[in-house]
């Protein structure tokens, strides 16, 4: 009963809203919809909680502004969201599901068997879509309502590794991650830049579940790695390598050129003193007090306390991004004008600083919102923090 | 078994043709994006359903239905992708390709009977998502395959919302003639090996070719199903096809009631829509699932179609005095 | 000590057992003899509990144990020796054995062994072989050991001779006297009533679940001739 | 030279993880014909019970370790007696019944302690070396207590009545009963020695590896894998096949890398299930 109530109340909604873009320039609120789709349960769910968080607080902030200026009116932000469950099938559904409901604008998902089930359906009915993914055909000419939250490995790559090779001068690193997407896409990059940084590298690929790396581990080190990186293997995974590669005597570095989760890294692992000498990509510079007053905003607008991701700090840009697009384009219903718009809009953020569009030379076009990323460093099990880098445009 | 099968279909076979026959409309009866997600998800479930639902005719239980999946799926989507976009082609593909991998299979796996075949089904998933890492260049390995030719039905493209779904009701459709006419035709035989295939066996019923002839068409059907999810998602991938999808589809075909050929499509319906509402709380479908798959066992062996014509029946027992006579056989089969 | 009475039994529509009515008193050896399908079988599954009467009583000194299931059986004194040499395959001869004093504490079942190998000095040599390897006359054997084990009062033997060789029917054979030695009270169903007969008191020839006769071990002997059963 | 010791000794301590976790999924399948898919979740459940004895309840590892196992077996012993008996022989009945107890269990662990691996870590530390070989103490503690537990179970399945009641009942249910065996009790107890055992493999290997809701998948297949092996319901198969799993996870893994070490393994045991569904040591095949 209650969903057909909510169903046809939706439908008025949408019918409301056509026929206010189409003319008389009343005066009554009109409401944007956004939509998070994303994991919000299971293993994954934090990714997708952050992602929730930041298109709240996007659109909290542009309703204390009074909000959004969309041509002559001024409307109002919600956000729906969506569980993946970090599917395939969940994320396309997830693409119908908050369509019907009005939504024309999407934050998320995250991992790449949800962009991948997304991003054909977002396409067909005309999405807008922020996705972040590492995967190699994450965004691409034939897709061109999809933007990228980046920069992707092929961007933060270099710089940390010639920072790391300028730290522990390695000559050789075995890269370590899952056979699948999430794997394969992030570690064949990685191994690529390490090559180009003059540094000989291995790929190693376990079976997605594995428990007990033992083994993998002795393969591991049969190379004699100076470093051994951890990729994008969840953190879980990158712990429990960790120890085991202490365990059996490995005393060099360890990379991480992958993406967060370094406290339960360390947690896993058993203490920072196990971990030692470690260097990873932060996905923002976590240490800067204007990225961390982020939080804060989201504590004073939301009365609650904000997902513990920091990607939330990421996509709290995107969605910001998104808003102002639709502003500037004076529409929310047509995604063609508001991605011009988009592509069009100066990278500056209040919190993260200046960004660029990037993207051109790996995917093909240049939408990949790039920016500054952060590079953290224990040395000697002692916590060095995490520096920031800018990205410059392409 | 000297009695001829009667080929003839019953209520339950013509109401499950009926009920995909008025899918059909569904994508011209509305606009509803959500409606239409449903339902096409539905569809594929209750596909991918029929194909355990076959096999548990035969008293097996098979865990192999998304390795099936995958094959009619990639090979329909290699199709397009190699120019070959014509449905009247791909979907006979989709079907016949795991088909044909079915048939040399069954001869090795076919012997093996109870948990044995369970367990055998249960590694083949297994080692199909291993080949299927492990051959990026052929299937895309770890990315899968995504980026194809929307399919065409003589020279038209089917592209938008509604023809996928029209597409994916047909294929249903399809999928539901072929169980049908396959389980009214062998019901007998089927119902013969499901009691004791031994004594099927020395009554001169040649087992081996009825379980043969259920696990190929089991498997095309299979495939059907995953180009139907291709085909909706505009990739396949192999997270698509692994021991997870092999727990759903049981799900619907045991909860929605194995004794007959609208509980797998009654079982997909409820359970698809169910985990749809359930919204961000999707983590506790598996449970729900979990739950529902305890009880039914328990509580109602014939599942929801079983309880539905049990209840039907009851509301007709007082006019027809032989009520309880008549429900017997009915639920002695689906319980068993 | 054991009384039956008025005892069918049905397995799905057919019947098995109509209006049985039997006694064994204490000490006596009685024998069941009749064709395959005569209801031997059935007789003495009812009284271990393997079928569930459909009417009638099976009283054990006195108390009625029809409605007692199958595993307290034992427990009452009641030991049984299945048709068909049904021994545990995997299991080793010794363990067999034991497995017949399940539950009645290691004394017993030390003394118990101690005096089974006593009497079939097989038992002790194939002691740690696997049941299921042993021939159908040593398996048998060890059956009517197993039975034996608890040292029951009363004894029930499903066709213990039943295609065996001579060597296993006169080793039985003496299983069976030292069981009488003992005071056990023993129903017996034999096919091959012969060798039965030299050990029986007494007898019932049975036909199409029912008594067709009963009577001293002479009487049933001439009786079971005129049927051709012997 | 280096890489194979090191893989053999790698592989000796997964064979012993892996043999506790089949023995109680074969004795399972031995003695009530019962294949279950629950078993990964009772190692799972194990795991967290532990993990909140420590936490939560502040107890000793080992006590925590012991309330895991006391708990797992509760619940098997429980769940057999009043959900699984009732239908103990029809196979496909047992097999839902478990599945669906799988699901129920791994969602409820999501729903209470969260999708995030727990901060649950092995008392004992540090790490034997010689030369370049390295053995952890934690694999050697686990070790022990492994091999302790299989000596513990040979004794208790061939050297009590209990075990040879349960042996007998999975020879031949009807005559044990007829021994005075009650299959109504001991069919639960079974049950629960072998979830307790997958229990007390959860409780001990979690905190070495991870602790999270889905830990049990894997460990179904490892389960499933060893027992197809050796012979489905053999207990000296369990043991020596979870040995040769262990090992050549370990050798294929070190020589071969991951996924091809995982494919040679599957199709090992494809290969034997289909050529020899008794397994490699399996004498008598149940009928099922």
């Amino acid at each position: 009963m209650g969903r057909i109530a909510k169903r046809s109340l939706v439908a008025a909604v949408v019918a409301a809203g056509l026929t206010f873009t189409a003319g008389a320039g009343a005066q009554t609120t009109c409401e944007v919809r956004i939509g998070a789709l994303g994991p919000m349960s299971g293993p994954a769910a934090q990714w997708g909680l952050a992602m929730l968080g930041a298109a709240e607080l996007a659109a909290a902030e542009a309703n204390a502004r009074g909000g959004l200026q969309v041509g002559s009116q001024r409307c109002s932000v919600s956000v729906l969201s969506y569980d993946t469950r970090y599917t395939a099938e969940g994320a396309a559904a997830g693409v119908n599901n908050l369509a019907s409901q009005g939504v024309r604008f999407l934050i998320g998902p995250v991992g790449s068997p949800e962009v991948t089930g997304a991003k054909p359906v977002a396409t067909r009915h005309r999405l807008l879509m922020f996705a972040n993914s590492y995967a190699k055909n994450a965004i691409g000419p034939q897709w061109p309502l999809v933007f990228h939250l980046g920069p992707g490995p092929s961007e933060w790559a270099p710089p940390i590794v010639r920072l790391a090779k300028e730290q522990f001068g390695m000559r050789s690193v075995a890269i370590v991650a899952p056979n699948d997407q999430g794997g394969t896409d992030i570690a064949s990059v990685d191994a690529e830049v390490y090559r180009q940084h003059g540094i000989t590298a291995t790929e190693e690929y376990y079976q997605r579940g594995t428990t007990n790396f033992a083994p993998i581990v002795t393969r591991l080190l049969a190379s004699r790695p100076d470093v051994v990186d951890t990729a994008s293997s969840p953190p879980g995974d990158a712990g429990l390598i960790v120890r085991q590669l202490r365990q059996a005597g490995f005393t060099g570095p360890i990379g991480r050129l992958g993406g967060p989760g370094t406290e339960e890294i360390i947690r896993v692992a058993g203490g920072i003193d196990v971990v030692r000498n470690f260097y990873w990509y932060e996905v923002a510079p976590t240490e800067d007090p204007r990225v961390r007053a982020i939080s804060d905003e989201y504590r004073r607008l939301l009365n609650r306390e904000p997902p513990e991701n920091t990607n939330l700090w990421l996509w709290v840009v995107g969605a910001r991004m998104t808003l102002r697009a639709i502003e500037r384009a004076g529409t929310a219903t047509d995604t063609n004008r508001v991605a011009a718009a988009l592509r069009e809009l100066p990278v500056e953020d209040p919190n993260l600083g200046r960004g660029a569009w990037t993207g051109q030379s790996f995917f093909g076009i240049n939408q990949e919102l790039s920016l500054p990323f952060g590079m953290g460093m224990i040395l000697d099990g002692r916590m060095v923090g995490v520096r920031r880098i800018d990205v410059s445009p392409q | 078994m000297e009695a001829r099968s009667p080929s003839r279909w019953g209520a339950q076979e013509w109401a499950a043709v009926a009920m995909f026959l008025a899918v059909l409309a569904v994508p011209w009866a509305t606009d509803d994006l959500l409606v239409q997600s449903i339902v096409n998800r539905v569809l594929i479930g209750a596909m991918a359903a029929l194909s355990v639902f076959i096999m548990l005719r035969m008293d097996l239980l098979s865990f192999a239905t998304p390795a099936f999946m995958a094959l009619g799926g990639y090979a329909a989507v290699l199709l397009t992708m190699h120019g070959v976009t014509e449905v009247l082609l791909i979907v006979p593909a989709s079907f016949l390709v795991p088909a044909l991998v079915a048939l040399p299979l069954g001869a090795l796996v076919l012997r093996l009977r109870g948990v044995y075949f369970v367990l055998v089904t249960f590694v083949l998933t297994e080692i199909l998502q291993l080949v299927l890492f492990m051959t990026p260049r052929l299937t895309g390995g770890a990315d899968g395959l995504a980026g194809f030719p929307a399919p065409t039905l003589l020279g038209t493209e089917l592209s938008d919302a509604r023809s996928v779904l029209a597409l994916a009701a047909a294929m249903a459709l399809l999928a539901a003639v072929i169980t049908a006419a396959l389980t009214a035709h062998f019901r007998q035989h089927f119902a013969a090996i499901e009691e004791n295939e031994v004594l099927a066996e020395s009554l001169g019923l040649v087992v081996w070719r009825y379980k043969a002839m259920g696990f190929v068409v089991a498997a095309g059907i299979a495939g059907m199903a995953g180009f139907s999810l291709g085909n909706m998602l505009l990739t396949v991938h192999p997270t698509s096809f692994g021991a997870q999808q092999a727990v759903d589809t049981i799900v619907y075909a045991i909860i929605g009631g194995r004794g007959s050929i609208l509980g797998p499509i009654a079982g997909a319906s409820l359970l698809v829509t169910v985990s749809d509402f359930l919204g961000n709380q999707g983590q506790y479908a598996q449970g729900l699932f979990g739950l529902l798959l305890i009880l039914v066992t328990l509580v109602a062996r014939g599942g929801i179609a079983g309880a539905v014509a049990a209840l039907a029946r009851r509301l007709r027992a007082p006019r027809a005095a032989a009520g309880p006579a008549a429900a017997a056989p009915e639920a002695a089969r689906g319980g068993a | 000590m054991l009384e039956i009475r008025d005892l069918d039994v049905r397995y799905g529509g057919i019947t098995a057992l109509r209006g049985l009515s039997i006694d064994v008193r204490q000490g006596e050896t009685v024998l069941l003899v009749g064709a395959n399908g005569a209801g031997k079988s059935s007789t003495i599954n009812a009284v271990i509990g393997l079928v569930r009467p459909a009417r009638g009583a099976i009283r054990l000194d006195g108390r009625d144990i029809a409605a007692v299931p199958c595993e307290r059986r034992a427990r009452l004194g009641i030991g049984y020796s299945p048709e068909g040499r049904r021994v545990f395959p995997s299991m080793t001869v010794r363990e067999n054995v034991l497995s017949g004093a399940f539950g009645m504490g290691r004394r017993h079942q030390r003394r118990a062994l101690d005096w089974l190998v006593s009497v079939f000095p097989f038992l002790g040599e194939r002691a740690s072989q696997p049941a299921g390897q042993l021939s159908g006359g040593q398996q048998q054997l060890v059956a009517i050991a197993r039975a034996m084990c608890s040292q029951p009062r009363l004894l029930l033997l499903d066709e213990p001779f039943l295609g065996l060789a001579p060597i296993w029917v006169r080793q039985i054979s003496e299983a069976i006297r030292e069981m009488q030695r003992r005071g056990t009270t023993i129903l017996m169903a034999e096919q091959m009533a012969r060798p039965a007969l030299k050990l029986a008191t007494r007898g019932y020839v049975m036909r199409g679940g029912e008594v067709r006769r009963e009577g001293t071990v002479a009487e049933i002997r001439d009786s079971a001739l005129a049927e051709e059963y012997l | 030279m280096h890489e194979f010791l090191t893989a053999g000794i790698i592989g000796i301590s997964l064979g012993a993880q892996y043999a506790l976790l089949a023995l109680g999924f074969t004795l399972i399948f031995g003695i009530l014909g019962v294949i279950n898919f629950a078993h990964g979740g009772f190692y799972a459940l194990g795991g967290y019970v532990a993990y909140a004895a420590v936490s939560q309840a502040g107890l000793p590892f080992p006590l925590a370790v012991l309330a895991a196992v006391v708990a797992t077996a509760a619940l098997g012993a429980l769940y057999e007696r009043f959900l699984i008996e009732r239908l103990v022989d029809d196979h496909l009945a047992t097999m839902m019944l478990t599945l669906g107890l799988y699901l129920v269990i791994s969602t409820g662990l999501l729903a209470v302690f969260g999708p995030q691996s727990p901060e649950f870590s092995f008392p004992v530390q540090g790490t034997l070396r010689a030369g370049t070989l390295y053995l952890p103490l934690e694999n050697l503690v686990v070790l022990a207590v492994c091999a302790a537990a299989i000596g513990a179970l040979w004794l208790l399945i061939y050297r009590t009545d209990f075990g040879r009641a349960l042996r007998a009942l999975a020879d031949d249910r009807k005559v044990a009963t007829t021994q005075g065996m009650r299959p109504g009790l001991l069919f639960p107890l079974a049950f629960g020695l072998a979830t307790g055992l997958a229990g007390l493999t959860g409780a001990l290997v979690t905190p070495i590896l991870a602790l999270s809701p889905s830990a049990g998948d894997p460990v179904l297949v490892t389960s499933f894998l060893t027992v197809i092996l050796g012979g489905l319901g053999s207990i000296a198969g369990a043991v020596v096949a979870a040995v040769i799993v262990g090992f050549v996870e370990a050798y294929a893994s070190v020589y071969l890398g991951g996924s091809t070490g995982a494919l040679i393994l599957f199709v090992t045991v494809l290969v034997i299930l289909l050529a020899r569904p008794t397994g490699l040591f399996g004498r008598e095949i149940r009928g099922a």
